[in-house]
Parts: structure tokens; C-alpha cells; sequence
């Protein structure tokens, strides 16, 4: 075994700042990591619950075909505010500011992020944001869906300029995020962590950095032109005075492609943990995950005019989006069948978040075959713009990120709080969040083939039937959400203790006692293996003290 | 520390060897600020893409827009470039311990930077249209508004520098943040280059 | 009037023109065997100047005339 | 490196009944896909139909036999290898780390699968997108929320769509407003309608019918109702025999010689009684029908139409947008023919669904806006 590299010493990280005392600096305005991570996840299960609801007014709504709990018009706010929160206040927070910062700093042997009060400025942007984007409520809420194609979104209330500004800035608080942590994976890593021993949940934010940091910025440019022809009367998109509908959707689609992958690769490196954890057995083609990520966030940038099949793409460039998505089949197909191997001949802890794992095997595969499908130009001729895409969407990113968000949930609970989360409540809100969803969103496929649009507030009489039955499986799947949310706060104070390692895992973080100290690391470690050999000694050097009674590292003069 | 090194005179410093600590930092901060001009010339590029994407869609160019002044357009383009030719003398000074050199140089690239926007205000009231007035109204002014934003946020930005430099906040070995000023001033520049060029060569 | 403030803007961009073009090849040749990565940027953006400068001037010189310019 | 500590691995024979099993179900999944009663659900209108469907056909039975794989093997795993009660806590599973053969393979495979799936893709693709000859042009027209249509030598845009069996037709589609679709089901084909932007296909009728349009774009307030299921504007694409289309399209052009090019004719020219008209009625309709492209603010809040507070009686705008004077009888006037403006058209009476006593309640409801 190759000696690791020593630690230097009187650099960053043995830069230790003196823990800040007051409960405002200690949990309001805060620099350290664990606790802004731990806020972005309070207040994205916040906006949860407010997106939660609107999803139910949906399917109330839609329980009748002619409609009858709210106006169109309201119809149309509701479900063009409850696309926005799930993707910007929902998914992507919980995944990139929330586990993110809550683990991978740890995970790389860093005692916090690169720029620790750039990270407090990125949450403290995300709260104002989402309380405007529900402000505009008041003014008339944008109304032409998360995707805002003008010249609709023109016609749209106020509320659309409110839209524009809040997704700007929750924008904004992504780009920074991303440079933040590519600069601290980049930069911060303890000795001996190099690229390829790298836990998969750092390689996940490690490839979602950049697809923040460019393609989110690409979207601000898109949201302040929308927002200067609504305000100023800019002609960028109004086709009555030379602008150009399809612009927008060029420019949309260009952060938006990307974003599906922010939503899913750290979901991806999540899964990658979980499963070897439970299957006691090395994570199966550790390079083969790593790669695929990167091939999928390069590709991601290549494939974005493939929402726009049917808007009136030159047929030379519908050719290349259609076959470059197809190639991201390839390494996605790669990752699904690795993590199935490792399952195979593992010794498996059936946890709940365990449950929740190799549920997102199952729903997230249904999901991605059906992007395959829509990838085909004709295929996609017939199915665009109808419930088989509500029907795809929800399936990557409830079936797929929102799995691995609880999945993670259960997973790194006791990292937070230091108590588990009670197993049995666990698996009864699996059970049944498995059933609800797969009953909600499987007969959108048929429902959108028949002939449903997406979008409508009321419908042709014969979809009644299989429109009833996704509403009343969206009723097991929000039981199952509050049970594990429920869960989650019962645990905080009533859960069992859960000691540093419970689940015997090998990551840096499990290390460290629970919930983590304030400095991570009384020693910065070094690494001299990647993490997931189970049958092996830890890969670290330099931990020895973390879990005895020595005293916590000296902070630097200041 | 830095407070320690400062001489009599307020400025500068001892040559004093520069610790692990503000090696691992320096390198940091300007691997986050080039991380940032990424972002920010996505931006650019979104707006440039706009503007090539509805130049080239429909009507031909310039859709009855207003003309432009290219002699104006390039000899104010030759006063932001030589500011970034006076930027770098002035960090290069700097790195060579010569405060008044540095003051000089960083002072004679505002005032250039100063003479560039006067001369996007002329051209603006050449052209005499508005914001509103269709695409050619939609993308020049959003970008060369958006470079002009960038290039006053410069000045302020370098004037900040100077200003902290005189207070010796900054000392010959350790220099960060005139690094980055720098860097961001050579980006405004070179920014430019790109718009000139699809304004007014293209 | 208008033509001769063309013709002396002309004349002031070509000849500072070729100023700046020679400070940025010389600064880059001096800069050139300097390591660390902001100066690889710096080589890059002193390039670019360079460029910024020959465009410039044949701007001036009526050589290079967008469709969007008088 | 980890690859040579991996142990040799043994596949028992469980998993190779399991595997046995897999394939079965995945071949009977495949054979349900290619002979599964896709038409007798939706039945296919044109020729291009057919293709499309050959290709889902195609795509579903591999996308099932993949799922069948995959899931089968996850649940197979997840009961074999389940930790029994008496196992230890520290025991570990099987200790390997990669397999080349294996992941090459797993490489391979999809992207030879990606390959047949993109060449086949692309084949029909091209035969939706080559233009037959001698085909018969007819335009779609999107609007808030109905469709129009125009025919060569026709005047006017017209509200139903007809087309002669077995002729090659060209269907070029636009919007007047907002963007909006153009997707019949029967005939698996759809184009967003742009404005600005004509987008276009082809394809040739095979089977005589009734079949509905439906618009999957979102476009306003009643885009639920942009087709023919709940609209008062049923959206039909009627495909006839050729005679049939012939003795309609005589009868069409005849009607249409008198219509303007922007406006059909005025539905009912009758002069309504504007007295009685119930304010209350009125205000709700407003809701329903025209708050989506007027404001109630002042003339310049423009939504789509400009703001209508006031409108009868406001000083800075004595006329109405056609140049008429602000009175109830001019509005009942717009309101019956409709009116282009220069960003969108309002639909007339027909359109919109609006009865006269519709009319007169509107008129009322208007009086009350100072």
C-alpha cells in the first residue's frame, strides 16, 4: 500500500475559527456547513408541505372531468407555482445546499466549505426568494407553468415579473453554491483524498457544481430578458415586434436540460452510498459511476432542443439532440446496472433507507426508459406536451430525487440529530409512498396516450375513471410523506440513540461523533483507500481521538 | 498579521515570506473568482447567443435599426484595451514593491475606464434609439448596458482597491486582492472585444 | 464638421491602437514563462487585447465594416 | 489495484432459473407488444400513423423486457441475499469490485440497442418529413381558444377542417397569438403552432372519419377546453370520401366569396335590445370569458385588449379600437363580430359562445365600470 501523503500542517485546514456563541450566530446567520445544509433542509421540506398542498389541489381538481373546484384561471396558477417550488425550493435545494453541505465537506476531510460566508449569503437568498414566489399570489401568479413560454407568459399576471425575479435570485444562490463547492472539492480535500478514492456522493456534487454554476447563470440571463420585456417592454420574445417565442425556449431548455441532472446526479451519489452500505460489499464499477457521471453532465449540455421537438426545430438540428440523447441512455443504463450487481451476493441490511434505495432502482429505471422513448422524434410527436410527460417527469424526479431525498433522509438523520429515526414508521411511510406514487403516476402514461393534454384543468369524461384513481393514490403518497415527516420530528427528541456509526459505514463522516462538532475533525485524517471495502481495516489515518475524550482543536488567533 | 508588516508610510510592506495559510487561501480566492467570470461570461454568452439568434431568425439586420457609429465605437475600444494594458502595469509595479508606480497606473486605468463610459453615453445619444425600439434596441443596449454596468463596477471596484492599498491593507508578497481586481478588469476588456467585434464588425 | 471628428477619432484609434497592440505582445512575452494559474488567464486576456487592438484599428481603417454600421 | 483481490465468482443455479424465468416474461411482454390492439384504442387516421405506431411498438417491447430485467433482479437480490437472523453483525458480503467483462459488455450492448433504436427512429423520421407530391395546402390558425382554418381559393379563414380520403395533404400551422398545438391522436402527429413561425407537416388520410384536435400547449385560461371534448367550439378534423369533399368544398367557397379576410361574417346582424341587461350575469362572464385579454384598468393596461375600465364614458378615449363612438351599441357591435387588433383577435359571437342575452349582460356589466 502506497504511503499516504503526510499532512503539512499550518495551512487551511488546520485554521481553526473559535465556534461562534449567541443563538444567532450559532443557528441564524451561520458560517459552518452542517448548520446552513441543516437550514436549507428545513426550509425546503417547508416549502415541501406548501407544494405538497398545491399537488393535492391538483388532483382534487382533476377527481371531476368537467373540473369544479377552482376557475381555470386559478387551476393554472396553482399547478405553474407548484412546478416552480418543487424544482427550485423543493429538489434542488434539499439536494445541492442541503445534503451537500451538510456531508460532503466531511466526506472530503474538510473542516468546512471554501467560502463559508458566501454559503451563508447562498441560503440566506433562497428563503426571501420562495416567500416571492408565493407573494405573487397576491398579484396574479404566473400562470403558463414552470416553463413560462411566452407570449403566454406576457399575457400573465404581475405575478409573472414576481416569478422571474424570484427565480433569479434563487439563481443566483445556485451559481454560488456551485462555485463554492467545485473550488472546495477542488481545493480542500484531506490528504490522500484523491479523485478516484473519493466517496460517489462527493463525485455526484462534484459533477453538479459546474452544471450549477453555468447553466443556472445561462437561466438568470433568460429570466432578466423575460423580465425586461414584461417591465420595459424589451422585444427579446414578442413576435409582433421581431423577437422570437422560440428564443426563450432555446434559452429555457438550456439551463433546464441540465437542471434535470442537478436534480438527479447527487441523488445518483446518494444511492451510490446506500447501497454498499447495506449490501456490506464494495460499491460495484466504482469508476464506471464516476465516469458516467461526467458523461452525463457533459452530454447534459448537449441535449437541450429535445424539449423542443415539436416547436419548429430545423429538422438538420432535430437529428444530433435526438441521437445525443439517446447516448445518455448509455451511462445511465451503466450506473443502473452496476448498482444493481452490488445488491447481488451483498449481505443486505433491509433499512428503511435501505427500502427507499432500491425503490429508486425500480421507479427511477421506468422513468428513465421513458425518456428514452420521448427521445425519438416521432415517438415524441405523439406524445409531447400530454400526460405521458407528466407522467415521465414525475417518475425522475418523485420516483427518482425525491426517493433518494429520503433515502438520504433516513440515511443521515442521526448525522444531524444524533438519534435514528423510528424504523417501523419508516417502512409503513415506504410501503405505502411506494404504492401511492406508482398508483398516481402510472396511469398518466395511458391517460397521456389516449389523448389527455397536460395542463388542463378539465378533460374529456372518459379519462374520469383512471384520473380518480391517480387522485386517490396521491392521497396514500401525501399520507406517507406526513407519516415521514411526522417521522422526522417525532426522532429528533423520542428516537434512539444513534452513537456515531450505526449503519457500520466507512465514509469519513461516520467517523465523527453525532451530531457533528463544530470543527469536524479534531485532526484533518489521511486517506489512503477509497471507501468501500468492507472487509478491510478504515483507509484513514489520524482519527484516532475523534471518538475519545481528547480535547477539541485550539482555534487560530484572531 | 498584515497589520504587523505595514511600514511607516502606510503602505507596502516588509518582503516577508508568505505563510502556508495565505498560500492555501490566495489559491482558493482566485480559483472561486475565475469560477465566477465563468458564470459571468455565461451570462454574456446568453445574451450574445439572443442577439445572433434573433439577428439571424426573420427580417435581415438591422431590422431598420438606428446606425452606428464606428469610428467612435473604435477609438473608444482602443481606450478600454489600453486600460487594460495600464491595469496590468500597475499590478506589475505592485509585484515589484513600487507603491507610486502602482497608485499612477491603477489611477490612469480609471480615468480610461471613466473615458470609455463617456463615450458609450456619446454613442448612446448618437443612436438615438430606445431600450424598447425592437430586437436592435433589445440586444445593444442589453449588452452594451450590461458591459457598461460591469465596467462602473470596475472603477468603483478598483478605486476600493487603491484606497486599501494606501491603508496597507495589501503588502509586496501578499496581494490577492489586486490579483483579482485585475483579473476582473482584464475580463471587462476582453469581454468588449467580443461585443465590438459582433456589433460592429460582424 | 461630422467628418472631420470621424476622420480625427480614425487617426486616434489607429495610432493608439498600434500603442496598445505593442504593450500587449510585449507584455506577454515578458509574462510569458510565468507560472500559476491567474497567469495563464492573464496570458490569455493580454492575447485578446492584442486582437482587441488589431480589430480596432482596422475598424478604423475602414477594413472591417459591420452590416449594422453606416 | 482491487480488481485482483476480487474473489472468482460463482453464479449458482438459482439465478440462472431466475434468469430463465426473466426471459420468459420478457419475451411474452415482447410478443403482447407487437400484438397488442394499439388501434382498436386509437385508431389510425393517416399513414404516418401506422409508422409511428411500429416504432412504440418497437420501443415498448424493449423498454418492458429491459424493466422486466432490471426490476426482476432487484427483488430476486434483495429476498436472496437479505441478511438472515443469524447472521453476525459484522458480516460482509461478497468482496469484488469490478468485472471487466461484465461492464464491458453492459456497455456494448445498450449502445448497439441505442444504435438500432436511432436508426429506426431515424428511418421513420424521414418518411414523416418528406414532402409527397401534388399535396393539397391547407393552414391551421391558433387562437385563444379555438381553431381556424384556411383552403386554397377560399376566402377567409373557416371553423372545420375536411379532408378528401387518400389525397397528400400539407398542413402548414401558425398562431395569431399566443403559442398554441396542433395534435390530432388518431393521427399520432402534432406541430406547435407559433406565431411568427409557420411550422408544417404532411401526411395522407387512410381512414374516413370524425377525429378530434386537441392543443397540448398551454395557452390561457381555457386551453382545458381548446378542444373537442367540453368546448363550445368543437375541434374536428373530418376526413371524407373524395366526392363528399368535393360537394363541401364547392359549398364552402361559395359561402365564404362575401367574408372578410380577417373576420368571418357577422353571425346574427340583429339589432339587440340593450335595456335589461342583468350587471351581475355580466360580471361573471367578464370573468369567464374576456378577463384573460382585458384588464379592468384604464385603457393603456393592456393585457392582450386594452383595459375596459370606463370605457363608455372615458373622456381620453371617446372611440372605441374600430374608431366608433363609446356607445353600448358600438360595443354590442364588437362583441358580435369580433375585432383584430394588433396583437390578438378577439373572436366574434360565434367564437366566443356568447348567446345575445350574453351580449346584453356584457353591455351592463361594462355600464357599471366608471
Amino acid at each position: 500500500m502506497a504511503a499516504a501523503a503526510i499532512h503539512a500542517g499550518g495551512g487551511l485546514a488546520d485554521h481553526i475559527h473559535p465556534e461562534p456563541q449567541g443563538f444567532v450566530r450559532k443557528y441564524v446567520f451561520s458560517i459552518d456547513h452542517k448548520i446552513i445544509g441543516i437550514q436549507y433542509m428545513i426550509t425546503a421540506f417547508l416549502f415541501m408541505i406548501l407544494g405538497g398542498m398545491l399537488a393535492e389541489l391538483i388532483r382534487v381538481q382533476l377527481m371531476k372531468a368537467s373540473g369544479g373546484l377552482m376557475t381555470p384561471e386559478t387551476y393554472n396558477e396553482v399547478y405553474s407555482v407548484h412546478g416552480s417550488t418543487m424544482v427550485w425550493l423543493v429538489i434542488i435545494p434539499l439536494l445541492t445546499g442541503g445534503f451537500g453541505n451538510l456531508i460532503f465537506p466531511v466526506q472530503i476531510g474538510a473542516r468546512d466549505v471554501a467560502f463559508p460566508w458566501l454559503n451563508m449569503l447562498s441560503f440566506w437568498l433562497f428563503p426571501p426568494a420562495g416567500l416571492m414566489l408565493y407573494a405573487s399570489f397576491l398579484m396574479g401568479a404566473p400562470t403558463a407553468g414552470w416553463t413560462e413560454y411566452p407570449p403566454m407568459s406576457l399575457q400573465g399576471g404581475a405575478g409573472t415579473s414576481m416569478w422571474a425575479a424570484a427565480i433569479f435570485l434563487i439563481g443566483v444562490s445556485s451559481t454560488m453554491t456551485g462555485i463554492n463547492f467545485l473550488v472546495t472539492i477542488l481545493k480542500m480535500r484531506a490528504p490522500g483524498m484523491t479523485f478516484t478514492r473519493m466517496p460517489l456522493f462527493v463525485w455526484g456534487q462534484f459533477v453538479t457544481a459546474p452544471l450549477l454554476m453555468i447553466a443556472t447563470t445561462a437561466l438568470g440571463a433568460a429570466l432578466a430578458a423575460l423580465f425586461v420585456q414584461r417591465q420595459f417592454g424589451v422585444a427579446f420574445f414578442d413576435p409582433t415586434r421581431g423577437g422570437s417565442p422560440l428564443l426563450w425556449q432555446h434559452m429555457f431548455w438550456f439551463y433546464s436540460h441540465p437542471a434535470v441532472y442537478i436534480m438527479i446526479l447527487p441523488a445518483f451519489g446518494m444511492i451510490s452510498e446506500i447501497l454498499p452500505t447495506f449490501s456490506r460489499k464494495p460499491i460495484f464499477g466504482y469508476k464506471m459511476i464516476a465516469f458516467s457521471s461526467c458523461a452525463i453532465a457533459i452530454l447534459g449540455f448537449m441535449v437541450w432542443a429535445h424539449h423542443m421537438f415539436t416547436s419548429g426545430l430545423a429538422p438538420a438540428l432535430q437529428l444530433p439532440f435526438m441521437v445525443l440523447t439517446m447516448l445518455i441512455a448509455i451511462p445511465t443504463g451503466v450506473k443502473i446496472f452496476s448498482w444493481v450487481t452490488t445488491l447481488w451476493g451483498g449481505v443486505i441490511h433491509m433499512t428503511t433507507s435501505m427500502m427507499f434505495a432500491i425503490g429508486f432502482l425500480a421507479t427511477f429505471t421506468l422513468g428513465g426508459i421513458t425518456g428514452v422513448f420521448l427521445a425519438a422524434v416521432p415517438f415524441d410527436l405523439h406524445a409531447h406536451g400530454t400526460y405521458f410527460i407528466v407522467a415521465h417527469l414525475h417518475y425522475v424526479l418523485v420516483g427518482g430525487s425525491l426517493m433518494g431525498i429520503l433515502a438520504g433522509l433516513f440515511y443521515w438523520y442521526p448525522k444531524m440529530s444524533g438519534r435514528l429515526m423510528n424504523e417501523t414508521l419508516g417502512k409503513w411511510a415506504f410501503w405505502l409512498f411506494f404504492i401511492g406514487f406508482n398508483g398516481t403516476f402510472l396511469p398518466m402514461h395511458w391517460l397521456g396516450m389516449w389523448g389527455q393534454p397536460r395542463r388542463v384543468a378539465m378533460y374529456d369524461p372518459q379519462f374520469q375513471a383512471w384520473n380518480q384513481v391517480a387522485s386517490y393514490f396521491s392521497f396514500v403518497m401525501t399520507a406517507a410523506l406526513i407519516l415521514v415527516l411526522v417521522n422526522a420530528l417525532w426522532s429528533m427528541r423520542n428516537g434512539k440513540r444513534s452513537g456515531p456509526n450505526p449503519w457500520n459505514a466507512r465514509t469519513l463522516e461516520w467517523q465523527i461523533p453525532s451530531p457533528m462538532p463544530y470543527y469536524n475533525f479534531k485532526h484533518v485524517p489521511s486517506v489512503f483507500a477509497a471507501p468501500y471495502d468492507f472487509a478491510e481495516p478504515l483507509p484513514y489515518r489520524g482519527l484516532e481521538e475523534e471518538l475519545d475524550g481528547a480535547p477539541p482543536p485550539v482555534p487560530a488567533a484572531h | 498579521m498584515a497589520v504587523a508588516s505595514v511600514t511607516q508610510r502606510g503602505y507596502g510592506g516588509l518582503a516577508e515570506e508568505p505563510d502556508q495559510l495565505y498560500v492555501e487561501t490566495r489559491e482558493l480566492r482566485i480559483q472561486g473568482f475565475l469560477l465566477f467570470m465563468v458564470s459571468d461570461l455565461v451570462l454574456f454568452s446568453s445574451f450574445i447567443f439572443a442577439y445572433l439568434y434573433l439577428r439571424n431568425s426573420g427580417q435581415g439586420w438591422p431590422a431598420g435599426g438606428p446606425k452606428l457609429d464606428i469610428a467612435l465605437a473604435a477609438v473608444n475600444s482602443i481606450v478600454l484595451f489600453g486600460s487594460g494594458a495600464t491595469m496590468h502595469f500597475a499590478l506589475e509595479n505592485w509585484k515589484h514593491g513600487s507603491f507610486s508606480k502602482f497608485a499612477n497606473w491603477i489611477v490612469m486605468t480609471i480615468i480610461l475606464g471613466a473615458g470609455f463610459l463617456s463615450g458609450q453615453v456619446l454613442e448612446y445619444i448618437h443612436i438615438g434609439a430606445r431600450w424598447s425600439s425592437g430586437i436592435f434596441g433589445a440586444s445593444f443596449y442589453t449588452l452594451t448596458g450590461m458591459h457598461g454596468l460591469h465596467v462602473f463596477a470596475g472603477i468603483i471596484y478598483l478605486t476600493v482597491l487603491l484606497l486599501q492599498a494606501a491603508q496597507g491593507k495589501y503588502t509586496f508578497t501578499k496581494y490577492t486582492g489586486l490579483t483579482l481586481g485585475t483579473l476582473y478588469w482584464h475580463f471587462v476588456d476582453v469581454i468588449w472585444v467580443v461585443l465590438f467585434s459582433i456589433f460592429y464588425l460582424l | 464638421m461630422e467628418a472631420n471628428v470621424a476622420h480625427v477619432e480614425r487617426i486616434l484609434a489607429i495610432f493608439f491602437g498600434i500603442v496598445v497592440f505593442l504593450v500587449a505582445v510585449i507584455a506577454l512575452r515578458n509574462d510569458w514563462k510565468s507560472q500559476g494559474i491567474e497567469n495563464q488567464v492573464f496570458k490569455i486576456m493580454l492575447g485578446l487585447l492584442a486582437l482587441g487592438a488589431i480589430l480596432g484599428i482596422l475598424a478604423a481603417l475602414g477594413v472591417l465594416i459591420g452590416k449594422g454600421v453606416a | 489495484m482491487p480488481e485482483n483481490r476480487d474473489p472468482v465468482v460463482h453464479l449458482d443455479r438459482q439465478f440462472w432459473i431466475v434468469t430463465a424465468v426473466l426471459a420468459v416474461l420478457a419475451l411474452i411482454s415482447i410478443l403482447w407488444w407487437v400484438w397488442a390492439p394499439i388501434t382498436s384504442i386509437m385508431p389510425e387516421a393517416v399513414d404516418k400513423a401506422q409508422q409511428i405506431d411500429a416504432l412504440f411498438r418497437f420501443l415498448a417491447a424493449s423498454g418492458t423486457a429491459l424493466f422486466i430485467f432490471v426490476c426482476g433482479y432487484i427483488v430476486y437480490f434483495s429476498l436472496a441475499f437479505r441478511r438472515h437472523a443469524g447472521t453476525p453483525d459484522d458480516a460482509v458480503g461478497i468482496q469484488i469490485h469490478d468485472n471487466n467483462k461484465l461492464e464491458t459488455w453492459w456497455t456494448i450492448v445498450p449502445t448497439v440497442f441505442v444504435v438500432i433504436m436511432a436508426i429506426f427512429s431515424l428511418r421513420i423520421w424521414y418518411g414523416i418529413e418528406v414532402a409527397p407530391n401534388n399535396t393539397l395546402v391547407v393552414e391551421a390558425i391558433g387562437h385563444q381558444w379555438y381553431y381556424t382554418f384556411r383552403y386554397p381559393n377560399v376566402n377567409g379563414e373557416i371553423s372545420e377542417m375536411h379532408l378528401p380520403l387518400g389525397q397528400p395533404v400539407t398542413l402548414h400551422v401558425t398562431s395569431s397569438d399566443v403559442i398554441h398545438s396542433f395534435w390530432i391522436p388518431a393521427m399520432r402527429l402534432k406541430a406547435d403552432m407559433v406565431p411568427g413561425l409557420i411550422n408544417t407537416f404532411e401526411f395522407t388520410p387512410t381512414r374516413p372519419g370524425k377525429y378530434e384536435i386537441i392543443c397540448t400547449e398551454f395557452c390561457g385560461t381555457l386551453h382545458g377546453e381548446m378542444h373537442s371534448g367540453t368546448t363550445q367550439n368543437p375541434a374536428y378534423v373530418y376526413i371524407d370520401q373524395p366526392a363528399t369533399y368535393a360537394a363541401w368544398y364547392a359549398r364552402t367557397e361559395r359561402q365564404q366569396i362575401h367574408a372578410s379576410n380577417a373576420i368571418a361574417a357577422p353571425v346574427s346582424p340583429n339589432q339587440l335590445k340593450l335595456n335589461g341587461g342583468d350587471p351581475k350575469a355580466g360580471a361573471k362572464l367578464f370573468a369567464a370569458k374576456c378577463s384573460a385579454c382585458h384588464a379592468i384598468g384604464p385603457f393603456d393596461q393592456r393585457i392582450v385588449g386594452p383595459g375596459l375600465r370606463g370605457v363608455l364614458n372615458d373622456p381620453a378615449h371617446p372611440q372605441l379600437v374600430d374608431g366608433d363612438k363609446a356607445t353600448p351599441e358600438n360595443v354590442a357591435k364588437i362583441l358580435e363580430n369580433g375585432f383584430k387588433g394588433s396583437i390578438g383577435q378577439m373572436p366574434n359571437q360565434a367564437a366566443n359562445g356568447l348567446s345575445n342575452k350574453d351580449i346584453v349582460n356584457l353591455v351592463a356589466y361594462l355600464k357599471t365600470l366608471k
